[in-house]
């Protein structure tokens, strides 16, 4: 199995690498630039409620996004703005959940992280941490239940949310059912301000993969490239069928746990460590040190343009109306509202 | 032919597996073995892969079915008891039930909740818990009294693009019989005068339903005419059929066997003081459990739960008036 | 000095760790950090091994609060949020509810719910879950609306021998002041009456009683005077001083920011209608939030909820029966 | 800690094997003749509801029982009558408990296996699978915080309880704040009728341990002599300051999941295994072998007088009475109601 795999990996490093870095590259970029755009825009007044970013996660969460094909679906969480966008979520729905453009998948209803749009193949995330596991492990019992043939399911979430019930019961349904899942742990050492030693008491939680009988792979999250080949790995063992995989990255969250949180009791020692490295950093010097600077400030300034645009664009968008909105929770009752028999 | 209440729901469920091929049913021991209560037998061999045990996971189990929905399936899950779908509650009351008014999706499936008491079953075993999924907005809640509306509104509770939280009796499952399987449905979401009557108004549903109906037939001999209303559905409440029968009594008694604070006993007698106030001649009365946990001893579980003769009594305190 | 009602909690917990070794606080993120709202500042490096932060567990957490509560100890567990709460729900409504009467030992623990609405905050961090704890037997449920309430109230929650659900509104968390920290204190089971006014009661509970005052304040101009009946304690009920009033005024109005289905504008219509029906000279009425999840956008949260202006109108319709 | 742990096993046995494996020998002739009379009382219409029975499981369960020391709080669930007599629940509150006798702990409030009594350091357990691994955690957590030092907590779980995310969530934080709690697994197989590989994908459940940080034992639930064992061991090293022991003992429900159930879906080639022995006939027939079948015999003689006696007893105890009982739910309310001003 292990030999399969390694074989595996180096074809497609020989086969699709640049093109795979290229994506993942432009979508850290782009996730950088809009989060840090959505941060202006919270201190401006402009985002109302909360503004929650993923700053250094970019290259985990970016290359689950790569790792997938059209056709997949995604369950993101908090902090996978360049999983999003690298998977084909436009900019656009990104502003539109957090500035409530009635236009957005959301309609102003929801807002910020909690977005998706299913037909993007990308599920709305609901708040309760570890609920999207079991979600989306019912979308993929439908797929096979509708014959259809390897499609993945992938899904991220925190070192925190492993400690739900939740994460449990999804993990080990999927497991049961040998579903093409891939659960992506970005253990970035702290749940808001608590630490890995107060959240688990296991050395490393990727070993839980063996106790939910899924593979685990380890990943340094500060390296992109890593990062991609390993998602990509497991992406495809999942759509071999080989079952749930389990992928958990080392890495640091580089901000507060939303704009609102100064972040002070991440310890300093991490933050020094290479585990606190910024992973847009580690690719633009690798990227330089391979002769692509160039190539790396171009995508920059194109994601920087497509930010400025699709804030323009969204910022004129219109908002919603209390009194056009339709108040019912349930389709039944807005037909029979519609039918006049409410 | 003789049809119990669960064999209603068996049929319901065959028929909507045979006719429906996105329906499946997910749960505890429901595959093989045939469920529990039984009310799944033999589905799994007659429609192999749709009949599905779970692990011990109500969170996921109702968690994989919103998933299973989103995607265009119709699952329906069934909780071994009601009492344990409070650890699967998140996933109902805060994913399917927003997930069309959020994303304006539909999340058509079933929960299926094996609910109320019976003798010996005890706190654990006996919950009604149409309050708990009424109060949130995005679920429609049925609690079903009869062999024909166990059969006709889970077919509809299938069809429905809403998520359905569908609460059977287990005190009716093998008890309550009927000739045969209906072949025409009254909509799952009407109220319906069960018995009519001039004297007061009596609102219930489910199990007390045949409660009512008894405590009516012990008031005929004292002259009184006691019109029964079944909600069969709780949410959306039947407001309209509700005030109908009020406006011909002037008299109300709202019967739960859930506990007394806010459940739909409390909704009734809300809606008809503030929507039909001038129809009432006397005081609207409510009758509940009591407001402890369900007594595992049938000595105290009868004397905790609305009865034929407590509901006569308090009939005849609104009569009385 | 200036004491605003997040302080009056953090003051609260202060002393109750102070004067009783029982006492200790268990929740995310509450000990270094001091609580993602800052109700447990500084707490934790003054009671030493006292305030501890708890993994993302809420089941575990209040499974956990139960064990400490019936081996002695007073835990007091703050959730994240109150929607989260639902994923602890079990623990709480099946564990520390029927501990008491199941078998005779006392669970005395305190759930700390940062509740309500605020702008921006959406379907999953907006959430008053009272009528879910109400409903269940076995549990004290408080919805204090001042800085003095949040202070005396959360003390005797914490001397209380019952499971308590103590509902904190997160808009009044900074924006609510008073000049300091009471010295006595109002019964927490008792309701109050904020306002006198002889043309019609309003009663509710928490952030709406502001809203209540401020839409009384309105109508004066038009010749009307409102009575506010502050709940303070939504289970169990204080029906006299509800009745107490409704006899003064003959008119009701109960509010809730919560759901309209069977919440505890529900219970106070049912009761008043049950028990004080000759009071009334109008029929009463209720005004809830609609029933859709609690939206995100401003524009649409401020029309979700009852607010001052819509509390008039409401009013308005009572007094022009 | 190996050699540690083996040393002091040696020595346990030395000194006080014998009078440990008569507890655990008489628990177990206790707990199975006990429950036969529970079966025919269920068959005779004398118990209302359901009666829930531990045969074939009563090594495992009694062996926790035994190894717990007074003062120590035991957490049980369905199937452990052997544990519960064992570690000092008189047989009369058993019996009470499913009569619904109003002088047991429960009152006839709650019934059947729903008991327990704090007092002796029984917890009593509630119906949802997985609850009173945080509640024990609890407990042991007030006892650390009173000073009680070098008390320990058990409790037991099937199989199927272990998919619960409270399970889950109880034993991560019990081994956050690592508890002196022992969690018995006892996996036969079934989860009601769904067998194991529909529950979880695991090659073994033990195999969770390191997932959570603990220690894991595996053990053999058919052989009283290794399950007194290694329940001591892990009892001791929670008891001595090791934080957490998981153990899984591998053995079958030698009855329905109720009385009601005929269990005919267990499968007939596990039940001719060595995993479907019957632990009472076991110990029965190495008794002998050893020379001490009459000591068994008189054990047996001795429970089956005392199970008579009990139900004569209890048979004659008063029910509730609906008209004195105190129907308030809380106990401010029952102050209230005393003091007239409800
Ligand atoms: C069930 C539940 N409890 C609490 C919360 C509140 N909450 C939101 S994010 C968060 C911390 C999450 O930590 P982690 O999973 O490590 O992800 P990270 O923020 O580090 O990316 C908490 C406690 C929640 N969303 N859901
Ligand atoms: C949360 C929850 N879901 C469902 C049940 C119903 N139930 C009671 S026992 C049981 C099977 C338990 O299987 P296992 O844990 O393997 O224990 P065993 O019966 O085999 O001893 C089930 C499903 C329950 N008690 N709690
Ligand atoms: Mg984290
Ligand atoms: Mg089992």
């Amino acid at each position: 199995m292990a030999i399969r795999a390694a074989a595996a990996a180096v074809r497609s490093i020989q086969e699709g690498t640049d093109a795979r870095m290229e994506r993942l590259g432009r979508a850290m970029l782009r996730a950088r630039l809009l989060e840090e755009k959505l941060g202006s825009l919270y201190r401006a007044g402009r985002i109302v409620g909360g503004v929650y970013l993923g700053r250094g996660q970019e290259a985990l969460s970016g290359a689950g996004g790569v790792a997938l094909r059209k056709g997949d679906i995604f369950a993101p969480l908090i902090r996978d703005m360049a999983g999003r966008l690298a998977f084909g979520e436009p900019m656009e729905d990104a502003l539109r959940a957090y500035l409530g453009s009635r236009l957005g998948p959301m309609k102003g209803r929801d807002g910020n992280i909690h977005r998706g749009d299913l037909s993007r193949g990308i599920l709305p995330m609901i708040s309760h941490l570890g609920a999207m596991v079991s979600t989306l492990a019912g979308v993929l019992m439908a797929k096979r239940m509708k014959g259809e043939k390897r499609k993945v399911g992938l899904t991220c979430a925190g070192d925190g949310a492993t400690s739900t019930g939740s994460f449990h019961e999804g993990l080990n349904l999927a497991a049961v059912e040998r579903l093409p899942l891939v659960v992506v742990v970005a253990d970035n050492g702290y749940a808001y301000s608590t630490p890995n030693e107060r959240q688990f008491a296991c050395a490393d939680l990727v070993d839980r993969a063996r106790g939910y009988g899924v593979q685990g792979h380890s990943v340094d999250g500060t390296d992109p490239w890593v990062c991609a080949e390993v998602l990509q790995g497991a992406v495809d063992r999942a759509r071999g069928g080989e079952g749930p995989q389990l992928v958990v990255g080392k890495l640091l969250r580089l901000c507060g746990h939303g704009e609102h949180d100064d972040g002070l009791y991440v310890d300093s020692k991490i933050q020094r460590s290479e585990r606190g490295r910024d992973c847009v950093q580690v690719m633009e010097s690798e990227m330089k040190k391979r002769g692509s600077g160039k190539e790396w400030q171009s995508w920059r300034a194109e994601a920087q343009a497509e930010v400025e645009a699709a804030v323009i664009k969204v910022s004129a968008e219109p908002v919603p109306d209390p009194f056009e909105e339709d108040w019912s929770a349930t389709k039944s009752g807005s037909e029979a509202e519609e039918s006049g028999s409410s | 032919m003789s049809v119990t209440y669960l064999d209603a729901i068996r049929s319901a469920q065959e028929k909507a597996l045979a006719s429906d091929p996105t329906v499946f049913i997910y749960g505890q021991d429901v595959g093989r073995f045939g469920g529990a209560f039984k009310a799944t037998k033999n589905l799994a061999e007659r429609f192999p892969g749709r009949v599905i045990d779970s692990p011990i996971s109500e969170d996921a189990m109702v968690g994989m079915a919103v998933g299973a929905a989103m995607e265009g399936m119709r699952p329906i899950v069934e909780m071994q008891f009601a009492d344990f779908s409070t650890v699967g509650l998140n996933q109902m009351l805060n994913h399917a039930a927003t997930t069309y008014w959020r994303t304006g999706r539909t999340c058509p499936m079933v929960l299926r909740l094996p609910s109320g008491g019976t003798p010996g079953s005890g706190p654990f075993h006996s919950q009604s818990m149409e309050a708990i999924y009424s109060h949130y907005p995005g679920i429609v809640v049925m609690t079903p009294a009869t062999v024909e509306d166990a059969y006709t509104m889970l077919l509809e509770a299938v069809e429905m693009p809403d998520p359905v939280v569908f609460c059977e009796h287990k005190l009716l499952y093998y008890h309550l019989k009927s000739d045969h399987l209906p072949e025409s449905a009254v909509p799952a979401l009407r109220a319906q005068v069960v018995r009519a009557g001039r004297d007061v108004t009596c609102v219930t549903y489910s199990a007390m339903v045949h409660e009512a109906v008894a405590a009516a037939k012990e008031l005929v001999e004292e002259g009184y005419e006691v019109e029964v209303v079944d909600l069969r559905t709780v949410k959306p409440l039947d407001t309209d059929t509700i005030l109908a029968s009020v406006a011909r009594t002037g008299r109300l008694l709202a019967v739960g066997e859930s506990w007394p604070w806010g459940g739909a006993s409390a909704e009734v007698v809300a809606r008809v003081a503030a929507e039909g106030f001038e129809l009432l001649d006397a005081p609207p009365k409510r009758l509940n459990a009591k407001d402890t946990p369900i007594p595992y001893h049938p000595n105290l579980w009868a004397a905790h739960r609305p009865t034929a003769v407590r509901i006569a009594a308090a009939l005849r305190e609104v009569l009385r008036y």
